[in-house]
């Protein structure tokens, strides 16, 4: 198996009409993921790159039997194409789109939670599973199969990750990207815990950056698991790295700094990575390849 | 993107939140005239988008028209922290009796809003939080309802606030949540919150930050964003839609992703200096790559470019010919050097080799900055 | 409150719904000026507060200047169904391929708003409730959420709507939702909810009704709403806070119910007639019954007054008193029945008798009705 | 037994400091209703009529262990105060005050609902059972212990109706006003409920008017009910008739007239009546006194 994406995922694809989203669905289909049609309102009826394209997301599963969604709809929709998606009863749902309103994504996270839905994003990459498929926008040269899991809030540097390891030798179980926004749709613990229990996994990879408090929150998460951890933390020099105020991170004292984040990874045990090209040695001094 | 404090205290009182009775200046004589209008003494205000106002002396006490032309002219056109101050703030001096703080903003590992008070006004929360953490309360709010007025006093009872004031403060509660939702805000703050000698609470200083991906957000009251932007590159970078952060180096970056932007800006601090950060989310196209290039240009005294990007949502081999048909118009007389990898990475390495750059093909960011640092080394030498 | 169709379709393009180009005129050269600057052919439409306003010949199309005369002319000033026009809405006559209906309204027992849809615009949509139910399609919204695109999508593929058309009206229904929920409306309308001949879609009229305990609604957008009461006794009886509406009887009413004065109507009915409803709700006090007697007698050829009321929540006593110091202030002439129970009901009865008013102590208003009606037909012998 | 309010039953008053609070505590305690209580915010710690007065309904529940509560707060108020009383665990509410905006109502209901409390109101005069207490505002005097049930939508036609009966020595089991506003906390249908399953109620009366389907949608109720029903609706020659729109009735058909409204009653099985005076009649020829 693998975390999130497997054989029996059926993927649609929403906005495919678009210029990313038919783009990126040629992508997803070249690296054989099960892409089994698209959405996209008031353009129910036609097809694109062979692909059934419907009105609604309920008509799409109805008609494909899809249990998975990827998004490339403009950020401005992303709320309603959630909404949309959750009520379909898809449970598998990535959210590719940036600049979604930050307040729309507490709200796509509150509906999820209580309808029991699971998602990426947003300004995620995606998923991907070596040799089985990817959802989202992840470029498929950089990946290569092995035992390695990747979790990153970036996504360019879930590429990165990837291809020194794979350069490496070291192949990947499954790469998730967490979504790089101030909120995200799952947090960080939870990933991890899907990597714990993934028997296809044999250590996990955090590739974190400065701000918010998703790294520190996952000490405990660390702490209790039986796979080894690294972690790689972007942003030392960042003249930029996005502060959520303080009061926020007053309430539990953290202060989202590269060297807070880092304390409290070790603290829990897992290897920091200075530079993206430790992973390697990291790799192989666990024996991963 | 934040306010500035007379922005945001225009915001505040349409909502309902007393703010003392105020007006902004350019000019001297612009604070003189405004001065007539309030009386003294009053209060003038650098406005400057930066914390620690205050303490760098952004914040005088005037009680008289020689006083305040001092200030002003004192104020206007000095920097703060590194920004001009174009403006000030002239404002009414509140009698205090006691200050409050009341703070709102994302818990972004919890996925809703928070509401911070404290008895503590006018320091720092974070001070407060060190030294007397049982004079904080904070509770979250669920994102789509409302936050009503006694799950603002129950908050402000924990504090120890009770009788005529913890209703005035309640409604203060309620008013900036609202603001908050409705702006769609990332910070909304008020510290101090005042009680007045005469029994009022008011604003006497206003935070707030909009999510700058809320396009409902301020509507009409939307101040010109570019024009907060005091730096011209970083301006322009906002225009042709790129982060451009302007920093002191000689290594020009551009990078498609804010992680391997930060990474790569890292990577390169180690040995050498980044001149900015620079990253295009994912918009790539030839035009935007040669306007990164002319963006890049715009600063004085680079060593050299290093240029990082992946094809995932981006057209990269778009990307690398309009980095080459930008060399090939202005010729620029120092080493460029790309990483690119991903879908069409081939015909990217072509593109950017037939256009003279330095192609690294390896993944690790870092075998990119060592090349870049050999071929300075070598060209020093 | 309802909204006259010109202050309703300002705040649907406010809120984003397309509206055809329009004016509002209250003379003839107005609505000439107006037809100058938006060209011919156009809609003039009277401005009144009543459905069927078409079929009265309340709308009229014309096409010159000669006809816009003619037409304003003929409405302004004029009454349909009985209510005085004073505007007129001048509006562009849009190429219309299609009419759709759309409604939002409050389901009062499922507590939640409904919104209804039907291919059949133009048209009344209990009519088409009757004749074509397949037509319309309704879909409740949860109080609180917000309403999404997409649900407003599903609603209209169940009436068949599809392709472009689909996505232009699920716009409109989330906007004319938001309206609702932001002005606290009890029913938004859009009938016919046009498609034109260029595939856009417009809203040819504007239904908008207020809840009137909505202090939030309107905002700065309020109209007037004393303005909105054309007869002068309405409008007083709004000005001192009680509901009047006039009657064509001579039996004046006071009840402190809207129930108990429907019921008080429904039984002077059977032999005589009401000359009004006024209904006090909780707030009497002997003021306002003092000054209800005012309004009741502002009207002429009263032959008796019947008042009815209850203390409950209502100090009855004192409004007793104000009852009785207008009637010796002014001597009536005309005899007053007064059933006045519950809470210091004894007190009550003293007052009124001393001053000259016919008490019953009875529950039944039926009692207190025969009461009056022997009176009146004594003093007839 | 009785409906919603018995011995049991510890009131607390919200906006006990106020004109109306102070006067209406006075009335419900002269009745021997267990009034525990009240709660006005910001003036905690002080008594009226004895009472104990708290700045929030939380700390009035855990000192005086208060069940129900009914409202003489301002209207613009009434949503907070709501809220509260539902979180705080109170399980019966009366929600006497007039004009809460319908918007309000709408939300206080669907919290009502899912945190399972029982709410009258808005503009009802609340609930009385004769000898044992009120809470609300009817006046003592209308009424008769016995064990005739009133449901009201009108608050001063409830006290009519009471007043009529008491004449003609028929007592009342429990007199509810439902609410005159267009929308309200509890529907017709179950509060009918109530008083069929009450033992101490042998018939039940619905003092209806015009407008709004809650005496429609109460037929299928009525139908099934063991007990005699009557029904007055005042309003056949009402020129305000509160009209709530075509498009809402038109769902399900109805039209709210008077007319329509007696016709549903009597297919279902309740007596109609046409005056008030009616009632006496029809509870001798049940043997109600």
């Amino acid at each position: 198996m693998s975390v999130l994406l497997n054989q029996d995922t059926k993927v649609i694809v929403q906005g495919i009409t678009g210029r990313i989203g038919s783009v990126q669905t040629r992508w997803m289909l070249s690296y054989h993921t099960k892409v089994v049609g698209g959405v996209t309102p008031g353009k129910g009826g036609g097809t694109v790159e062979g692909l059934p394209v419907f009105d609604s997301v309920e008509e799409a599963v109805k008609e494909t039997g899809a249990n998975a969604s990827v998004f490339f709809v403009p950020a401005a929709f992303t709320m309603d194409a959630f909404f949309e998606t959750v009520d379909a009863g898809i449970g598998l749902i990535v959210v590719v789109p940036e600049h979604v309103p930050v307040h729309d994504v507490l709200r796509m996270r509150a509906y999820a939670r209580e309808r029991g839905a699971f998602a990426l994003g947003p300004t995620t990459p995606g998923v991907l599973v070596p040799g089985v498929g990817k959802m989202g926008i992840m470029p498929a040269a950089m990946f290569a199969p092995g035992r390695v899991g990747v979790i990153s809030r970036s996504g360019t540097l879930s590429y990165e990750f990837a291809g020194i390891l794979s350069e490496s030798s070291v192949g990947q179980s499954t790469v998730v990207g967490m979504g790089a926004d101030p909120v995200v749709l799952t947090n960080l613990p939870d990933l991890l815990k899907l990597f714990e229990e993934d028997r296809d996994t044999d250590a996990v990879i955090i590739v974190g950056e400065v701000g918010g408090e998703q790294e520190e929150r996952a000490a405990d998460m660390i702490g209790n698991m039986q796979k080894p951890v690294s972690a790689y933390i972007a942003g030392k020099f960042s003249p930029q790295g996005k502060r959520m105020g303080h009061a926020g991170a007053i309430v539990r004292g953290s202060s989202g700094t590269v060297d807070a984040k880092h304390a409290a990874l070790a603290a829990a045990g897992a290897t920091i990575l200075e530079s993206p090209i430790d992973v390697a040695e990291w790799a192989s001094a666990h024996n991963l390849s | 993107m934040r306010l500035h404090e007379h922005e945001a205290a225009d915001l505040f009182e349409k909502a309902g939140i007393a703010v003392p009775r105020r007006g902004v200046a350019e000019t001297t004589e612009d604070a003189l005239r405004i001065g007539e209008d309030l009386g003294y003494p009053l209060l003038v205000k650098a406005q400057v988008l930066v914390g620690g106002r205050g303490l760098a002396g952004g914040i005088r006490t005037v009680d008289s028209p020689d006083r305040m032309a001092e200030a002003a002219d004192a104020l206007l056109g000095s920097e703060i922290k590194g920004l001009a101050v174009r403006k000030v703030l002239v404002s009414d001096k509140v009698d205090i009796s006691r200050e409050l703080y009341l703070g709102i903003t994302m818990d972004g590992f919890d996925g809703r809003p928070v509401i911070v008070v404290s008895t503590e006004g006018g320091v720092n929360i974070e001070e407060t939080a060190g030294k007397h953490p049982e004079k904080i309360a904070a509770v979250h709010a669920d994102p789509g309802a409302s936050f009503q007025p006694y799950e603002a006093r129950n908050l402000l009872r924990k504090v120890g606030i009770a009788g005529k004031l913890l209703v005035a403060c309640a409604d203060v509660v309620v008013k900036l949540y609202r603001v908050f939702t409705r702006y769609e805000a990332l910070i909304a703050e008020i510290n101090p919150l005042v009680v007045t000698a005469q029994g009022g609470v008011a604003a006497v200083d206003a935070v707030l930050e909009i999510d700058d991906s809320a396009a409902s957000g301020l509507g009409e009251a939307a101040p010109d964003r570019l024009s907060r932007y005091e730096n011209p590159i970083e301006r322009k970078g906002r225009e042709i839609g790129v982060t451009y952060v302007d920093l002191d180096g000689d290594i020009g970056l551009i990078s498609s992703g804010a992680g391997l932007g930060m990474a790569s800006m890292d990577i390169i601090g180690r040995r050498m200096k980044p001149a900015n950060f620079l990253e295009t989310g994912g918009g790539i196209t030839e035009k935007l790559l040669y306007q990164c290039m002319e963006l890049l240009m715009m600063k004085r005294g680079l060593r050299g470019i290093f240029i990082n990007i992946y094809g995932g949502i981006n057209p990269i081999h778009e990307g690398a010919r309009g980095v080459v048909r930008y060399m090939e118009e202005h010729g620029l007389g120092i080493p460029v050097v790309a990483k690119a990898l991903g879908n069409l990475q081939e015909e990217t390495w072509e593109i950017f080799r037939s256009g003279g750059v330095h192609v690294v093909t390896e993944a690790a960011t870092e075998k990119a900055v060592d090349r870049l640092f050999e071929i300075l080394s070598n060209n020093a030498r």
